[in-house]
């Protein structure tokens, strides 16, 4: 399943895809968008990437093992959910810096639950789409 | 609108429990994808539907004004096509192997843990 | 906030996701396996200590005010089934640790186990609908898992069946939910008992409770939604038959007990009288398919569905001594269940079936694990003084005192029935010569090399002989909580929702 | 006090292997230092109990639910206590010796001394629940006992059908107890004999009386549920001396005599408890001389001593009673003796068989003196205490004002033929000219002849002392038994009467049947057959019957196919829900239908989804229903973002196109679907079950739809989301805020599916060619190699 085209138009469209699926991530509080679709995105980008070369190279480029995406990304999720609790808030509450940024305005504990969501769903696409996949190869 | 909707519900919702009750277990995943389906739009439409207007503020804006979409329903949905998403894959993935296993896609042949 | 009403759910959730982390460190995850199972049952015997002295607690999560946000509630049923999960899984873990073979420990056993457990407390604690269904796909995804890790063709066969009828449950419940929401417009369970009370769509509220009834109905397994039950639990690992067998049917027994005391109340003569005849039915057909099968797992499958109907039987009566039946019940079934299937998974060890025709003899070479069997056997065919024996009582009484004849005799009937499975069990496996010979010495390691196997076996029926000779906390415990479910009131005050409440 | 005598046998009975273990032959004497303790303990009650004193000693234990650790200890109670203390710790000594060389004496211990234990709580317990909870005990440590040669299958039959069916007459005591103490408004027994008038005159009393008459009728052997008592001999010895003669099945009686204040007395308790007692008596003892074999014959006349006691205590006059308990005191010494020397003459000549056995007494001459002894007072031989016991059972059929004749004509048989069997067990072994047994017979050692000579003794002793007997042993218990203080005077002569006379024809009638009876057995062996098989026949058909439901209603039920499941289920909800929805009468309050509203291009996309859902289930090829899925998918989509819900068409958007790649990559490979062949009838019936499910879901749509929207919480997003949770996007600020909890669960099954996935392939400990389940039983016709391309076997 290699083809030149695809294999080169992949390796130029990963970093761009990466780049919209945190695109995607930033934006989802106040526009369509969030970790989930964004999560989704980074993962079609490599899963593209394993589709255009093989899945051995798609792991090599993520580096990572995508299982760890998903502990890690539960691990973000729920200490972010756990942080007030030591604020003596309860649990999950949103807990927001004072200052507005530029782009995506105060930053939250929220936002940074959703940047657990899209590990998740970068770790559990690929590990699924790689697993099948080298199933079939 | 709701009527017509009410009607693809139950249209899908049918497809769906038609499909599970087949001797093929191939057919059996395909079924539990129309039942998720079924489930949003059951969902979808019983929460009421409101022509546009998504429930998100324009810019600028602190408050989302009437009229708007009922968000609640869609983030109802949104879980469960997830957790929907989750489940047919692994459903998907235990077919095809058990596909491998028995070596026939046929349900019939796979009786054999309820003989006592 | 009360942090105890949180920790049963994030403790199991950081054991797993540490677990996951630490994917191929099988040594560590042993260990920390049985470790997080030790706090959770902690966590849940503190948490019973405090709603015990201060009345129900309630934790708004992201601390918006109900019904915004997601309720979780700790009534006293809540912290019962919150500690028998602890139990459950504290002696899951450590029977686990010679149980389970090298090839489910690598692919993530462990970590299955403990979000298993955060699904199923979850369960238990939330005040809300729709995080219940959360909670339970969390509970059903990682019970598929652990169902069919292993990819034998028989746990191949069953698991297709589990999973299948589980997610028909699972939609019909979502529907449920969805037209519950449509309908009321709320899902927060004490803001819907104050508006279903209102009595307005009476007729569609009663027909959306029969669903909430089928739903939960197959995941407790009544009569006649058992069929994912017999399919598939005897195909597992012997731990993972015997939490599955102590938990998850009870996940679905306490859903219906929490909806059928605090939402749908409406007409009571009409849905709990549904919920009786279902318990007289299940019972007997459960007791029935046990008498029929020769296979160890297979019957106490059955059992499990039998004994299912008991714990209805108290809810349909609606009485307080009757649903402090069932309370009663469900902690000593839950304990007592788990610990036969264990004992089942040392018998396979010691002689690599479950058929009862080959098996025999056990008597003769191990007494000890004879009386280990006995205890939970005659326990669940309700000998006295055993915890059976008092949760049986309570029922009959329970019935009797409303002159509901037709199900003490079904229960009685069920009842003799049990014992004559469990002493057919105890006649082939344990009484009968060993057909095949064993000879005295090589075959027959004692019982002392299966430590970790039998810990927890004695440790549960330990607990089993001490529900029955002291009942009497145990009693006081479950008619409390009774008498918490029958005054829905303090459930919905605890929670005050906002709008609910003000009207 | 009563409380530690009565628990004190549990707790040496888990020691009892270990003193085993360091008393080996004496661990028999060591341990009957308990009972031997307990006797002399209810000895000292005797005194004050003739004075008309009882004890109450309470415990509380439930009190949530009313039940008490509560005994009381009055004439009856003692008089129970007293018999199962001191035959227990003579049984005690003899299983010494009897069971000496037998390797499971250890558990032996620990179950007779369970036993005696829970037989002692029986006895004792003032709690209707106690009382309960001690009657299963004893039938649980009868099972043990009973199948205590467990490696023989008879044995274990035995053993079930004793506890089968004690246990069926527990359960339904249980009911009785707890419906009788509703009624009567006290758990507590004594409280419940003052309230006799309350329970029988109460709606429920023939339902009480029948359920506890079938406890205690069970427990007794009464016909026609005596058959397990005779099968029980399978038991050892020991036990069926000790439980199934002397003490454990005259817990029925105990429980009748115990709660004829509260449930005696009306015409309905004479009629039924004197009849079923005095049919039992009569067909036992006709059984009992038919036997061979020793221990059958004193099986069956155990039956037939149960029903005299049944029937007396139905007669339920002071007579009557008085009757009744001499002649327990009498059975449980003669028939423990007799039960001991059977097992002795087994032991030492290696048979039961009568048959083969004669002469012993040359080889055996204290077991024989000790038979002797016994069987006269069996006989009812003056001076034995046998004798006063027939007497007064004659004194009071001769009363009972419903028949004195047909009952005495029963009584009369029945002494007869105890007599033939007393002669049988006592006199064909031992005497004859000839010895002849199996093997070369010794005479017992000290522990299997103490037991018989003893009670042979006491039964000669008693009748000796029968004026003290009466005033101090039987009269509190006649008086507990009616419930108020009354005096009994026994005594050996009465003077010439109808009643001697009678007597005197009853020997001679025994006798002559004895001299006659192998003749007579068989004439009579027809009848053996009937009455011995009747009964037992019903057993076994009950349960056969009910192993046949079952199997039919398992296959029926649980029969393999998922389809038929699906169905029951589908049709289980439509069903409860359309009754519902009709019970309510919702169809005629509620609007279903109203004016259609839709813009074509909606109409076009709804079409396009139903069109693509009935190409999936109609097209053969596997890509193109996975295609046609997809377009489902999408048009789901599209109806989203028509309806106000980007968020959730751009998450199906993308999720619908991982779900095909998946399907695609899984499936791809495999061909079209197969036709299986199917039947039209059942086909039907699915197509049926999926509309019906279907429909009423759009009806369920159609019903919530019609009426007025009534979010409670939108108002509350919408106006919160930005200023509370700093996000414009409500549903997002709801899937991470709000809400976020249930999207921390949301994520928890992705993982988890992934970890799924990842096991199911990769990790393959299937063994199915070694496991025992059956390869396909079914056709493999659809299984041929160009059909099926075998998929990825090379994987390991």
């Amino acid at each position: 399943m290699t083809s030149v085209i695809l294999s080169t138009a992949t390796r130029y469209m990963l970093p761009l895809l990466l780049l919209f699926s945190v695109f995607l991530l930033l934006r989802g509080h106040s526009e369509p968008g969030g970790g989930f679709v964004g999560g989704l995105v980074a993962a079609a980008s490599f899963a593209f990437y394993a589709f255009a070369y093989n899945v051995k190279q798609a792991r090599r480029a993520l580096r990572i093992n995508p299982r760890v995406f998903i502990g890690v990304g539960l691990l973000i999720a729920v200490s972010s959910a756990t942080y007030s609790l030591f604020l003596g808030k309860s649990f999950m509450t949103g807990i927001w810096t004072e200052t507005e940024f530029p782009v995506f305005g105060a930053i939250g504990t929220p936002f940074i639950f959703d940047v657990g969501v899209y590990l998740v769903v970068l770790g559990v696409i690929l590990t699924i789409v790689f697993s099948l996949a080298e199933g079939e190869q | 609108m709701e009527v017509l909707l009410a009607v693809v519900v139950g249209i899908l919702y049918a497809a769906g429990f038609y499909m599970i009750m087949r001797r093929s277990i191939v057919k059996l995943i395909l079924g539990l994808g129309l039942l998720g389906h079924a489930s949003n739009m059951f969902i979808f439409t019983i929460g009421r539907v409101m022509r546009g207007n998504p429930p998100v503020m324009p810019h600028g804006h602190d408050v989302l004004t009437q009229p708007y979409a009922d968000p609640l329903p869609q983030a109802f949905i949104l879980t469960a096509i997830v957790i929907g998403f989750g489940v047919q894959a692994f459903a998907t993935v235990l077919v095809k192997r058990a596909y491998q296993t028995v070596g026939t896609d046929d349900f019939d042949q796979m009786i054999s843990t309820d003989q006592p | 906030m009360n942090i105890l009403l949180i920790l049963p759910i994030i403790i199991p959730f950081i054991t797993g996701i540490i677990l996951i982390l630490a994917w191929n460190n099988r040594p560590f995850q042993r260990a920390f396996s049985v470790v997080g199972a030790a706090a959770l049952l902690i966590a849940g015997l503190a948490l019973l200590r405090d709603v015990w002295q201060n009345g129900i607690q309630v934790a708004q999560m992201g601390g918006w005010p109900a019904p915004f946000g997601i309720t979780l509630v700790a009534d006293l049923l809540s912290c019962i089934m919150v500690i028998l999960g602890g139990i459950m899984v504290l002696s899951i873990g450590i029977y686990s640790l010679m149980d389970v073979d090298k090839g489910r420990e690598s692919f993530g056993y462990y970590p299955l186990l403990h979000i298993l457990m955060m699904g199923i407390s979850g369960s238990f604690l939330t005040g809300d609908l729709f995080n219940l269904y959360v909670w339970f796909e969390v509970m059903l995804m990682s019970s598929f898992v652990l169902l069919v890790l292993g990819g034998e063709r028989n746990q191949l066969e069953g698991g297709i069946k589990y999973v299948t009828l589980n997610l028909l449950s699972s939609a019909i419940f979502l529907a449920a939910v969805g037209a519950m929401y449509g309908l009321v417009g709320t899902v927060n369970m004490a803001d819907l008992a104050v508006m279903v009370q209102r009595g307005e769509q009476a007729g569609i509220i009663q027909t959306l409770a029969t669903m909430f009834l089928i739903a939960f109905g197959i995941k407790a397994a009544i009569f006649p939604l058992f069929f994912w039950l017999p399919s598939s639990y005897h195909t597992p690992p012997a731990g993972v038959s015997a939490i599955f067998a102590g938990l998850l049917t009870k996940v679905g027994v306490y859903t219906l007990i929490r909806v059928f005391t605090l939402i749908f109340i409406l007409d009571v003569g009409y849905t709990h009288t549904i919920i009786l005849v279902l318990a007289g039915f299940t019972m007997v057909s459960g007791v029935l398919g046990a008498a029929t099968q020769n296979e160890m797992r297979r019957i106490l499958s059955f059992h499990i569905i039998s004994q299912i109907g008991y714990m209805i039987m108290g809810l349909g009566l609606y009485t307080p001594l009757a649903l402090a039946g069932s309370v009663f019940y469900i902690m000593h079934h839950i304990i007592v269940k788990a610990n036969l299937f264990l004992v089942s998974g040392v018998v396979n060890r010691l002689r690599g079936t479950y058929q009862l025709k080959k098996l025999g003899g056990l008597y003769r070479v191990y007494p000890m694990l004879g009386v280990l069997f006995l205890i939970p056997a005659f326990s669940l065919a309700g000998v006295p003084p055993l915890s059976g024996f008092w949760a049986k009582f309570a029922l009959i009484r329970a019935a009797l005192e409303i002159d509901s004849y037709l199900i003490v005799a079904a229960a009685l009937v069920v009842s003799l029935l049990t014992l004559f499975s469990m002493t057919k069990i105890w006649g082939e496996v344990f009484w009968k010569a060993d057909p095949a010979e064993h000879p005295e010495t090589e075959e027959n390691p004692p019982l002392s090399q299966l430590a970790y196997l039998i810990i927890p076996i004695a440790g549960l029926a330990l607990i089993t002989v001490s529900i029955g000779l002291f009942s009497e906390p145990f009693f006081a415990l479950a008619i409390d909580a009774a008498k918490q479910l029958l005054n829905p009131a303090e459930y919905i005050q605890a929670v005050n929702p906002v709008v609910g409440g003000s009207l | 006090m009563v409380l530690e005598a009565v628990l004190s046998g549990f707790v040496l009975a888990l020691f009892a292997p270990w003193i085993y273990k360091v008393g080996r032959g004496a661990a028999g004497w060591i341990l009957a230092l308990l009972p031997i303790g307990i006797f002399i303990y209810f000895a000292t009650f005797v005194p004050p109990v003739a004075e008309g004193e009882t004890f109450v000693f309470a415990q509380t234990w439930v009190p949530s639910i009313d039940i008490s650790l509560s005994f009381n200890v009055d004439g009856l109670s003692l008089l129970f206590a007293m018999i199962i203390s001191g035959v227990g710790a003579l049984v005690i000594i003899y299983a010494g010796g009897y069971l000496a060389h037998d390797r499971d004496i250890n558990r032996f211990y620990v179950y007779i001394l369970m036993f005696m234990a829970s037989m002692l709580g029986v006895v004792l317990s003032d709690n209707v629940i106690t009382i309960f909870i001690f009657w299963e005990l004893t039938s649980i440590t009868s099972f043990m006992l009973i199948g205590y040669y467990h490696e023989k299958p008879e044995s274990r039959t035995a053993a079930l059908q004793a506890l089968l069916v004690t246990g069926a007459g527990g359960l339904a005591l249980m009911a009785g107890l707890v419906m009788m103490a509703l009624v009567g408004g006290s758990w507590e027994i004594s409280e419940l004999l003052n309230r006799g008038d309350v329970i029988t005159g109460s709606s429920l009393y023939v339902p009480i009386l029948i359920l506890v008459l079938a406890g205690a009728f069970t427990k007794s052997a009464q016909f026609p549920f005596h058959f397990w008592l005779p099968n029980a001999m399978a038991a050892p010895t020991p036990v069926s001396t000790y439980l199934h003669s002397a003490t454990m099945v005259k817990a029925g009686i105990y429980l009748m005599a115990r709660f004829s204040p509260a449930l005696g007395g009306t015409q309905t308790w004479t009629v039924v408890v004197t009849s079923f007692g005095a049919v039992t008596m009569l067909l036992a003892a006709h059984m009992a001389w038919q036997k061979k074999d020793l221990k059958q014959i004193l099986a069956y006349s155990t039956v037939s001593a149960l029903g005299i006691l049944t029937m007396l205590l139905g007669v339920g006059t002071h007579a009557a009673l008085e009757a009744a308990l001499v002649f327990l005191v009498v059975h449980s010494m003669y028939k423990g003796g007799l039960f001991m020397v059977a097992g002795a003459v087994d032991h030492e000549a290696g048979t039961r068989d009568i048959a083969l056995l004669s002469g012993l007494r040359k080889a055996m001459p204290i077991t024989g003196a000790a038979a002797v002894l016994a069987g006269l007072s069996m006989s009812g031989i003056p001076p034995f205490f046998g004798f006063v016991g027939k007497e007064l059972i004659y004194e009071s059929t001769t009363e009972f004002d419903m028949s004195a004749i047909l009952l005495t004509v029963f009584a009369f048989l029945t002494n007869g033929l105890t007599i033939t069997a007393a002669l049988l067990v006592a006199h064909k072994p031992f005497f004859g000219s000839k010895l002849s047994a199996p093997k070369h017979p010794h005479e017992a050692p000290l522990t299997m002849w103490l037991g018989p000579v003893t009670l042979g003794t006491l039964g000669l002793l008693f009748g000796l002392l029968a004026g003290w007997v009466g005033e101090f042993l039987i009269a509190p218990a006649v008086s507990a038994v009616q419930h108020h203080q009354t005096e009994v005077h026994l005594a050996l002569w009465h003077g010439f009467s109808m009643i001697l006379l009678l007597s005197l024809v009853t020997i001679a009638f025994g006798v002559l049947v004895y001299w006659k009876h192998e003749v007579l057995g068989r004439w009579f062996a027809p009848s053996n057959v009937i009455s011995k098989w009747g009964p037992e026949q019903w057993y076994f058909w009950s349960l056969d019957g009910m192993l046949g439901f079952g199997r039919w209603q398992t296959r029926l039920l649980q029969s393999g196919y998922l389809r038929n499941y699906l169905l029951i289920i589908i049709f289980s909800t439509v069903g409860l829900g359309l009754y519902t929805l009709s019970k309510y009468n919702v169809f005629s309050q509620n609007t279903i239908f109203r004016p259609i509203d839709v813009t074509s291009y909606e109409f076009m996309f709804m079409a396009l989804i139903v069109a693509s859902a009935f190409v999936v289930t109609q097209v053969r090829s596997r890509l193109a229903a996975v295609a046609a899925l997809g377009v489902v998918g999408y048009g789901v989509a599209i109806i989203f973002v028509l309806d106000g819900a980007p968020d959730l068409a751009m998450t199906q958007f993308s999720i619908e196109t991982l779900s095909v790649i998946l399907l695609v990559l899984v499936l791809y490979r495999l061909p079209r679907f197969i036709q299986f062949s199917r039947s039209r009838p059942k086909k039907i019936t699915e197509i049926t079950a999926a509309l019906a499910g279907g429909g009423f879901m759009a009806l369920l749509v159609l019903l919530v739809t019609a009426l007025p929207a009534q979010s409670r919480l939108a108002p509350y997003f919408a106006e919160n989301s930005y200023k509370l949770a700093h996000g414009h996007n409500v549903v997002n600020v709801i899937l991470v805020d709000f809400r976020g909890f249930d999207t921390m669960g949301e994520i928890t099954v992705l993982g988890i599916a992934a970890v799924g996935v990842f096991g199911l392939l990769k990790l393959r400990l299937d063994k199915t060619r070694q496991t025992d389940t059956p390869p396909d039983v079914l056709t493999t016709q659809h299984q041929s190699a160009d059909v099926f391309p075998v998929m990825e076997r090379e994987q390991s």
